[in-house]
C-alpha cells in the first residue's frame, strides 16, 4: 500500500472522528437536532472503502458523516446540513441522516433501514447497462440484514450479475439489540454466500478493510458480479444522541476501544514506515482547523427561506401545476 | 384497438426512441404482461430493456428507484395494485421524499404503472382501489387512465416527466375496445369535460367514468335536468380550475369512484369543493363510491359493493329530489 | 405521571391480568421501548411475553396476525408509524381482511401500537401523521391516545377488543405530564366534548388537540365567540354523533390534524359533515392541516410545514372574519 | 407405511384430481369464477404432507383445494365456496383462493405470495407458547423464496425455535417464469439451509413426501425448531384459468405426465400389495359420486343474503358502533 495513500487515510479517518466529537458538542449546544448517529470507532471502515473504492455510487444509512467526508465532500456543508443551514448539502432540509450529491457519486442518508439496498441494485443496473465501468458499493448494518430488502437485494444483484459491493457493517448492535438476539445465523456473511463471494473482516483494521475492499472492486468490476464483506466494527458511542446506550458492557467498551481504528492506524503506519510523528501532528492541527472552520462556516450560513418550504418537491413542469 | 393496446403503443413508442426508457415487473418480459400490456417488447428490445423480475415488489419500486438514480427512466409494473402494498415505503417513504430531502439534488423520473379496481370475483386480496394512498403523499404525482387517449397520451407524458408518477389502470378496461382520439396538446393536468351540462356536475375517473356516462341519459331523463361530466387524467395534482369552473356554473357536485367511501380521494375533492364553492353549492355535495367492505367473492354481494350505472343514476335521482333539484 | 407511563399502566395491567397478551417489537423488551413504553415488562414478565424482535416490520405485524390466530392477543409496537409503511400489506391485505375473506371464521385479536407525528427536526422518513392509511381500510379500528386517560382506557379496551385495532399515540406527547381521570365507563366510540361553546365547533386528535386547546382563548378572544373542542379516541368508526350534535348547535366547523391536508382524514370528517350538515352549516368547513410537503429538517420549515396554536388560532380567527362570524 | 394411510392417500388424491377437473368443468359453464388455481399434479404433496403431518395447523397459499380436501374438509362445502355460495366454507366471501377452517386447523387460502409465513410462525409461536405439541406447516411455491416475508420467517422461526414446517412446493414456475429465472441459487432449499436442516425431495412421489413429512414432523415437534422441504412437483394445468400456459414445452410437459402422482401411486400401491385394483375401482367410483355430490350442493345452494355484505367485518361490539 502507498504512502499517500495512508497518509489520506489518516487524514480523513482523523477528520471524521474531529468533525463527529465536534457536531456532539454542536448537538449538545442546540446546534443540531433530530437524530444524530455518530459512527466514532468504525472510521476504518468508512474511510478504507472509500478510499479502495474509487469514484462509484455510495449507498449508505443515516451514520453517514464519515463515508460523506471521506467521498470528499466538504466539513463545510456536511455541517451546516447538520446545522440545517440553506448551505448545507441537502440544502438544510435532510440533516445528519440525509446527505446526498450526485455531484460526488453519493446517494444517502438513508433513514429506512435497508430501504437503500434496493436502490444500489437498481443503481448498478443502470450504470452496468449504460456501460460505466465502477461498481455501487452499499454499506449496511448488522441491523439490516434480517429484512427482506437485504435478502431482495442479493438475490436480484447475483441473478442480474451486478457490479455492488454489499459492505455489512456488523457493529454487533441494532440500537439495543445484539446481533445473535437478531440473526438466527451468528455469523452474518454466511447469510450472503449461496448468493455471492463473502467475506469476514476486521472492521477496525484499516489495511483490512482496504485491501479487502480493493479485492471485492477488482472482482465486481471485472466479473459483473456482487461482492459481500462483514466487516467487524464497533460504534463507541450509543445508537444515537437519545439512546442511553447502557445495554453495553464496560468491559466489551474496552476490548474495542483497545482496538481504535485512528490509534490503530497510526501506530500501524508509523510501524510500517508509512506515517510519521511529524505528519500526524501536522494533520492533527489541520483538521482541527478544519472542523473550526466548518462550525464558523455552519453558524454564519443563513437559514433556509420559508419559501424553500415548497420547493424541490416536483420538477418544474408539476411545480407549475400543483396550487 | 384495445385500451391496453393503447398503453403497449405509448411503451413502444418511447422505448423506441430513449434507449434510457426499461420496463421491469413480474412476468412483463417473455410473458408479455399479465394483462399483455408489455406484449411484444421482450422480443422488440431484449431482456435488457423488458427486465423480468421475481415476486418482490418491494425490490420493484426500490429498484426502479435506483435506476432512476443511475441515469434511466424506468417504468415499473406492479402486476395489480393489490401488490403494491408491499412496496409502501419505498413508494412513500423513497420516491416521493428522495427529491426533497436531498434539496433538489436527487430527481427520479420513473413510472410505477398498475391496474386497480374491482374486477370479476377475485375476491378481497386481490379487488382494490388505493388512489387515496397515493394521492395523499407530497411528492407523488397520480395520474389515471380513463379511456385509451388517456392511456396512451398520459403514459408517454408520464414517462417522459422528471417526477415520481403512480400511474393507474383499471383492469376492467384492458379488454375494452376504445380510439385513441388525436390529441398532440394533451395535457394531464387539465381535466376534460367530456359532456357538457348545466345542472349538476358530475366527477369521475377509470371505470367508473364509464359507469357514470351510462348513467346519464337515465338521470338526465328522471329529473329533467343537464349533466356535465369531468374527466380526471391526475388525481393529484388536480385540476381545481376545470371542476371550479363547472360546479359554479351548476351549483352541484357529484364525484363517482369505486373505492370504499370512507377515506377515499373522493372525499378529498368533495372537502375541496366545499372549502372553495361553499356559497356556490346549491346541495350537499354528493360521494357516490364502494362500501366500506373488503370486497366479497360472490358475484350479488361483489355488486353490492361498487357503484354501478344502475346504483349511480339511482343516487343521484334520490339525492336530486332530496334536494329539490 | 407522563403520557407514556399510562401506556406502559395499561400494557402491565392487561399482561398482569390474562397471559395471552404479549407484546413484540423492536426493542421493546430488554432495551424497554424506543420510547421506554415498554419499560419493566420484560422485567416482569420475562421474554416469553416481551418480545424482542429484528428489524422486519412486516413480520412484526404478520407474526402477531399469527399470534392471533394462534390463541393469543398479542400487542404489536412499530417502533414510529414511518416503518408501518413496510407492513402494509400484512395490515391492509392481511389484518383487514381476514375475518371477511373467512366468513367470519378466522377472529383477530391484536393490536398494532404506534407513534406518529412531526416530532423535532426529525426530517421526512421520520416525521409523518399516516391515520388516513388506516381510517379508510374496511376492516380496522383506528384508535387514537390523545391524552393519559385515553391512552391508559383506550390501550386496555384496544386490547380486550376481539377485532385488529391500530392503536396511535403521538411521538411528542410521551414526555408530557398528564393524569389518568377515573373513568370506568370509558368509551373510546364515544368523543369527548372537553370544552363546550356554541359558535364553532372544532374537532381535534393527539398533539393537534393540544394545540388547538391552547389556541382556544385567543380566537374566543378575537372573534368574540365561544369554541366546542371535540377529543377523538376512536377514527374510525367515528363518533359522528357527537359531532352532529354539536355542529347542529355551532353552525360552523373545524377539524385540526397534522396530516398534510390533501388526502387527509381532516377531508374525511369534512366530507361526512358536509353530507349530513349541509343545509346547518353557516360556514364552509375548515381543514387546518400540515402542508402538501414531505417533513423538512430545518426547524423553521419543520414549523411552517404543521399548525401549531398561533396558526391555529389565525386560520380560524381568519376563516371566522371571511364568513361573517 | 400402513395399507390404511396408503388407501386413504389414493381416496384422497383421487378426490383432490376429480374435485379440480370439475372445478374446471364448472367453471367454463361458469358456475365458478374469479382465479381458479388448479393443483392437478400435486396431489403427492399435499395429500402426503398433510396426511403425515397429522393435527397440527396448515397454513397454504391459493392452489388450496386439495390441501383443504386432504384435511378433512368436505367436497360440497369447498366446492360451495368455489360457487361462492352461502354454504361454502367462507360463507362464499373468500371464493377458491380463500378456504378457512379453524375446525380443522386450516387457515387460507392466502392469495398474496408469501403473506402467510409470518402468520405460520406467528401462530406456531403462540402454540408453543401455549404448550401445545403440534408443529404448524406452511407450504408456498417456487415464487415465494424470492421476496422479504420467506427470508424473515426462516429467520425467525429458527431464532425464537418454532415448530415449523417450511414446505417449498417447487413446481418450476410462478405463473409464467420458470424457477431459475427469478431464484440466483438454483436449488432453493439451499437458500434455508444456514436457517435450519433443509431437505429436496420428488413431490410426485407421495411416500417420499410422506416419509419426508413424518420424519420432519417429529423433529420440529420433538426438537422444537423449524424444518425445510423442498418439494419437486408440478402443475399440469396453467397456473390459473386466464393464463394461456403456453410458456412450458411439451417436452417438459410429457417428463412430468409420466411421473402423474396419482398413476404412480396406483401402481406403486399395487406393487408393494398396499393397493388392488378393486379397491382402486371402489374409490374410482366414490369419489366420482362424491363429486357429483359436492356440485349438487354448490347449485341448489343459496346465495349468501344481502345483508352478508356487511357482516364479518367486526366482532359484535364494533359491528354495533360501526354506522
Ligand atoms: C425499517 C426501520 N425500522 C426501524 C428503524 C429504527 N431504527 C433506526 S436505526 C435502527 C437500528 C439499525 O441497526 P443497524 O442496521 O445494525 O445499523 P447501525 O445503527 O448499528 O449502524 C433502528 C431499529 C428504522 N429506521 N427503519
Ligand atoms: C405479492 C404478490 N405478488 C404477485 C402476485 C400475483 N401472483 C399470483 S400467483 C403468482 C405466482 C406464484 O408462484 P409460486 O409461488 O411458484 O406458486 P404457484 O402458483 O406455482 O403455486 C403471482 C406472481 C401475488 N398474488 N402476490
Ligand atoms: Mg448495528
Ligand atoms: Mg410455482
Amino acid at each position: 500500500m502507498g504512502k499517500s495513500i495512508v497518509e489520506r487515510a489518516y487524514y480523513l479517518m482523523k477528520l471524521g472522528r474531529v468533525f463527529e466529537e465536534r457536531a456532539k458538542e454542536e448537538y449538545m449546544k442546540g446546534n443540531i437536532a433530530g437524530f444524530l448517529h455518530l459512527a466514532i470507532g468504525e472510521e476504518a471502515v468508512h474511510v478504507g472503502a472509500t478510499l479502495a473504492f474509487g469514484k462509484g455510487d455510495l449507498f449508505v444509512h443515516y451514520r453517514e458523516h464519515v463515508w460523506a467526508l471521506a467521498r470528499g465532500m466538504s466539513p463545510k456543508t456536511v455541517m451546516a446540513e447538520l446545522f440545517g443551514k440553506k448551505t448545507g448539502v441537502s440544502k438544510g432540509k435532510g440533516g445528519s441522516m440525509h446527505l446526498f450529491d450526485p455531484a460526488f457519486n453519493f446517494y444517502g442518508g438513508n433513514a429506512i433501514v435497508g430501504a437503500h439496498l434496493p436502490h444500489a441494485v437498481g443503481a448498478a443496473y443502470a450504470r452496468k447497462y449504460l456501460g460505466h465501468s465502477e461498481g455501487v458499493l452499499v454499506a449496511f448494518g448488522d441491523g439490516a440484514t434480517n429484512a427482506g430488502n437485504y435478502y431482495e437485494s442479493l438475490n436480484l444483484a447475483s441473478l442480474w450479475e451486478l457490479p455492488v459491493l454489499f459492505l455489512n457493517e456488523n457493529n454487533f448492535y441494532a440500537i439495543g439489540t445484539r446481533v445473535d438476539r437478531a440473526s438466527a445465523v451468528k455469523e452474518l456473511y454466511k447469510k450472503a454466500k449461496e448468493f455471492m463471494p463473502a467475506v469476514r473482516i476486521d472492521g477496525m483494521n484499516f489495511f483490512e478493510v482496504f485491501d479487502a475492499v480493493s479485492k471485492a472492486k477488482e472482482y465486481i468490476e471485472t466479473e459483473g458480479k456482487p461482492y459481500y464483506i462483514e466487516a467487524l466494527t464497533y460504534r463507541y458511542e450509543p445508537h444515537s444522541m437519545s439512546d442511553p446506550g447502557d445495554y453495553r458492557s464496560p468491559r466489551e467498551l474496552k476490548v474495542f476501544h483497545d482496538k481504535d481504528p485512528v490509534e490503530f492506524l497510526k501506530k500501524e503506519g508509523i510501524k510500517r514506515g508509512l506515517l510519521t510523528q511529524e505528519f500526524i501532528k501536522q494533520i492533527d492541527e489541520r483538521v482541527e482547523k478544519e472542523v473550526e472552520e466548518a462550525v464558523q462556516f455552519a453558524l454564519k450560513s443563513p437559514e433556509p427561506e420559508d419559501k424553500e418550504l415548497y420547493t424541490d418537491i416536483f420538477c418544474e413542469v408539476c411545480t407549475d401545476v400543483v396550487p | 384497438m384495445l385500451y391496453r393496446e393503447a398503453l403497449n403503443k405509448a411503451l413502444d413508442e418511447m422505448m423506441e426512441k430513449d434507449e434510457t426508457v426499461v420496463i421491469l415487473g413480474e412476468d412483463v418480459g417473455f410473458y408479455g404482461g399479465n394483462y399483455r400490456v408489455t406484449e411484444g417488447l421482450y422480443a422488440k428490445y431484449g431482456e435488457k430493456r423488458a427486465i423480468d423480475t421475481p415476486i418482490a415488489e418491494n425490490s420493484i419500486v426500490g429498484n426502479a428507484i435506483g435506476m432512476a438514480i443511475g441515469g434511466l427512466r424506468p417504468v415499473a409494473e406492479i402486476m395489480t395494485v393489490n401488490f403494491i402494498l408491499i412496496a409502501m415505503d419505498q413508494i412513500v417513504n423513497q420516491m416521493a421524499k428522495l427529491r426533497y430531502m436531498s434539496g433538489g439534488k436527487v430527481e427520479l423520473p420513473m413510472v410505477v404503472r398498475t391496474p386497480q379496481g374491482v374486477s370479476k370475483q377475485l375476491a378481497a386480496q386481490h379487488s382494490q382501489s388505493l388512489e387515496r394512498f397515493f394521492t395523499s403523499t407530497p411528492g407523488l404525482i397520480t395520474m389515471v387512465a380513463s379511456d385509451a387517449t388517456a392511456a396512451y397520451y398520459g403514459l408517454k407524458y408520464a414517462i417522459e416527466l422528471d417526477d415520481p408518477v403512480i400511474f393507474l389502470e383499471h383492469e376492467l378496461l384492458y379488454p375494452m375496445k376504445m380510439e385513441i382520439q388525436e390529441r398532440k396538446d394533451f395535457d394531464p393536468f387539465k381535466a376534460d369535460v367530456v359532456k357538457e351540462g348545466k345542472d349538476i356536475t358530475v366527477v369521475s375517473y377509470l371505470k367508473m367514468l364509464h359507469d357514470t356516462l351510462q348513467a346519464v341519459s337515465v338521470i338526465e331523463k328522471e329529473l329533467g335536468v343537464s349533466v356535465e361530466v369531468i374527466n380526471l387524467h391526475s388525481l393529484n395534482p388536480l385540476d381545481m380550475e376545470t371542476i371550479s369552473k363547472s360546479v359554479k356554473k351548476t351549483g352541484r357536485f357529484v364525484i363517482v369512484t369505486e373505492e370504499p367511501k370512507t377515506g377515499s380521494f373522493a372525499g378529498e375533492i368533495v372537502s375541496k369543493v366545499t372549502e372553495e364553492l361553499f356559497y356556490q353549492l346549491d346541495a350537499p355535495p354528493l360521494r357516490i363510491c364502494g362500501e366500506d367492505v373488503p370486497t366479497p367473492y360472490n358475484r350479488k354481494l361483489e355488486l353490492l359493493s361498487i357503484p354501478t350505472p344502475d346504483k349511480i343514476a339511482k343516487q343521484i335521482i334520490y339525492w336530486g329530489r332530496e334536494n329539490g333539484i
